[in-house]
């Protein structure tokens, strides 16, 4: 009966991995990639709404009736490239990071804070 | 037929996968990638005909090149990054 | 999916990136089996080649390998779960996978697949979307991307010092025995890659395509290329500032579309008064501003890549004039 | 469907999960590597051709072909520059019957 639910729980667990490597891991590049799988996830769950059965790609040809909902295909087709461009800058930040404390970690950059 | 071999190769996409997981070196796992880019693009362009839309092959051209680029990406970079593991064991 | 679960658990922030490679490439195929070719273009590009190509290059410039965790993840795999099944819950009353009389495909988008066709005259319904029923939104989010690439410039920017040619050349030529044969595969396919991103940007109304993709593939093609030829070869052939001066072109580009149409007497980005004819003024602005998208996205890239392996390279040259 | 695309597809996809389980039980990386590198491109030609002779489609032909010619200027090399990688940075290939070996390979990250 909740079979026809089963995409969203696939997006859950996705975006619960993401989340539990962001809050749990100390590493900065490896919460950045927990961030990039929480997006995909989000990306998933807009993608998987958009789909209508027997539709296909949203791009018009003739005798064809249904077509999936290309709303959500434009959003997250931006979400993407702004996506990796903020990658990119929160990549941009670890790096200057490690050039000023020598670490990425969380733990050893608090401690070096203290000390100051 | 068309959704055999598409079977098999999703098939062949999960070896490559837990090859992936288990190598043992970094290069098992860069041949991993590379063979699942490769399947990658396979799939698509059988989806395209499985789904009977197969207009959609520019898909799988990118996917060739990405795969190719990215590829050669991280064998650039992980060879400089073992010089620097080299190097490291002095300080 | 599994690959998600993998990288939890891995140290080696290689191998991380190796399955974030892959888990890009299987959520585009997923794309493709869900109708969103656009998307899986993008997602192709991206998510597969830029996205670890960065990661790594990051992960070669600080620490390999994670330090192990010191205290116990329970509290936060606590909340982990309780979140997760709160959201399950939610998903209760959500319409079913498929079903065409769900709410979101009650609004805007029966118009949008009905009257486009009438209206800007395009067959790809995502392009026609995206470049002109939601342009001012696109128009937000290509300023972002210049944002986010001007802030990579700041945070990273390397003051280029221009290498003497002698060094280039004996560089380049320890690279080439190194290289050979990549360089002769990657010679063959580097200007078809950038033909291929022009037909993504201009075929874009008929198929999937469009700006946002031919920046990625055209960023990509010079990515290639700096990665076999070298930095300072590259630097040489497209000079930084030129970049910097194109990726505001683009945005400008776009800008500049928007300010026509509301001098012509028409609202903000409304293209129909581009040209006499409604249809093919439509076509026309879309073709501007996918254009603008396009130098934009590539330029952008091409700024967040260089100054990303740019940066590798100055502790090196600070730790050579130390000794 | 006619007979011809389908025996293509048929062998295609033998090779593939051929290769498939190359990558899987092979002792190390060099005859890992040999497999997949062997069927990964004459298994993605004959799931090409086999698609090319399934669809009437003239213009869909021509993207095939770009695809197949891609593949085979692509694959070979990223094969010889990941050998080439790995011989660099000394990865030692698992030699006739000696089980020392197998320490080096899996202790080189």
């Amino acid at each position: 009966m909740f079979l026809g639910l089963f995409n969203y729980w696939i997006v859950i667990v996705l975006m619960m991995i993401g989340f539990y490597i962001v809050i749990a891991h100390g590493n900065l590049i490896k919460k950045i990639v927990g961030l990039s799988i929480f997006q995909t996830s989000v990306f998933i769950f807009y993608i998987s709404i958009a789909k209508v059965d027997g539709g296909t790609a949203p791009i018009l040809t003739e005798g064809v009736e249904i077509y999936s909902n290309p709303l959500p295909h434009v959003l997250i087709l931006t979400a993407i490239v702004v996506g990796i461009a903020t990658t990119a800058l929160g990549l941009a930040l670890v790096v200057r990071i490690k050039d000023a404390y020598g670490s990425i970690e969380e733990e050893e950059i608090q401690k070096k804070d203290n000390l100051d | 037929m068309l959704i055999a071999a598409t079977i098999a190769i999703l098939v062949v996409m999960i070896m490559a996968i837990s090859r992936g997981m288990m190598g043992p070196t970094l290069y098992d796992r860069i041949l991993a990638i590379n063979m699942f880019g490769t399947k990658t693009v396979l799939l698509i362009s059988l989806l395209g005909f499985v789904m009977g839309r197969p207009e959609f092959l520019d898909i799988a051209i990118v996917y060739a090149l990405i795969n190719f680029i990215s590829v050669i990406g991280v064998l650039r970079y992980s060879n400089s990054l073992n010089l620097k593991h080299n190097n490291n064991p002095k300080e | 999916m599994a690959a998600a679960i993998f990288i939890v658990k891995m140290k080696d922030l290689i191998a991380v990136t190796m399955m974030l490679g892959i888990y890009g490439l299987l959520s585009a195929s997923f794309f493709v089996a869900m109708d969103a070719v656009d998307v899986a273009f993008t997602e192709a590009s991206v998510g597969a080649g830029i996205s670890t190509l960065l990661m790594l290059v990051a992960v070669t410039m600080t620490a390999r390998t994670e330090h192990p965790v010191r205290h116990k993840p329970l509290l936060a795999l606590a909340v982990v779960f309780v979140t997760g099944s709160l959201l399950i819950y939610g998903t209760l009353d959500m319409p079913y996978f498929g079903s065409a009389d769900a709410p979101i495909h009650q609004h805007v988008a029966p118009r949008y697949i009905n009257d486009s066709m009438q209206e800007v005259g395009v067959p790809n319904i995502v392009t026609s979307v995206l470049a002109s029923y939601r342009a001012f939104d696109t128009l937000g989010e290509v300023v972002v991307i210049f944002t986010a690439g001007m802030g990579v410039l700041a945070l990273l920017l390397v003051v280029h010092r221009r290498e003497d040619d002698e060094k280039i050349d004996s560089l380049n030529k320890s690279m080439h025995e190194k290289y050979l044969v990549l360089r002769i595969v990657a010679k063959m396919l580097i200007p078809f890659i950038m033909l291929f991103a022009f037909y993504v940007q201009f075929h874009g109304d008929f198929g999937p395509g469009g700006g946002f993709q031919a920046g990625v593939i055209f960023a990509s093609a010079i990515f290639l290329y700096t990665m076999l030829f070298g930095m300072s070869t590259a630097r040489r052939v497209i000079n930084q500032s030129f970049i910097q001066l194109l990726a505001a072109t683009g945005v400008l580009l776009y800008g500049s579309v928007g300010v026509v149409s509301l001098l012509n007497g028409k609202e903000f980005l409304d293209y129909s008064a581009l040209s006499a004819d409604p249809v093919s003024g439509q076509h026309l602005g879309i073709l501007l501003i996918e254009l603008g998208v396009g130098i934009t996205v590539a330029s952008v890239m091409v700024i967040i890549f260089f100054n990303f392996a740019g940066h590798t390279k100055s502790p090196q040259n600070k730790e050579n004039k130390d000794f | 469907m006619n007979i011809s695309s389908a025996l293509f597809l048929l062998i295609g996809s033998f090779l593939c999960v051929s290769g498939g389980v190359g990558i899987l039980r092979f002792p190390d990386f060099y005859t890992r590597m040999h497999a997949v590198g062997v069927t990964e491109t004459l298994a993605t030609a004959m799931i090409l051709i086999g698609l090319m002779l399934h669809n009437p489609d003239f213009l869909v032909d021509i993207k095939l072909m770009i695809i197949l010619v891609m593949t085979l200027f692509i694959s070979p090399t990223a094969s010889h520059a990941l050998a080439k990688a790995a011989m660099h940075n000394d990865l030692a290939p698992v030699l006739g019957n000696k089980p020392d070996a197998k320490k080096v390979t899996s202790s080189n990250p």
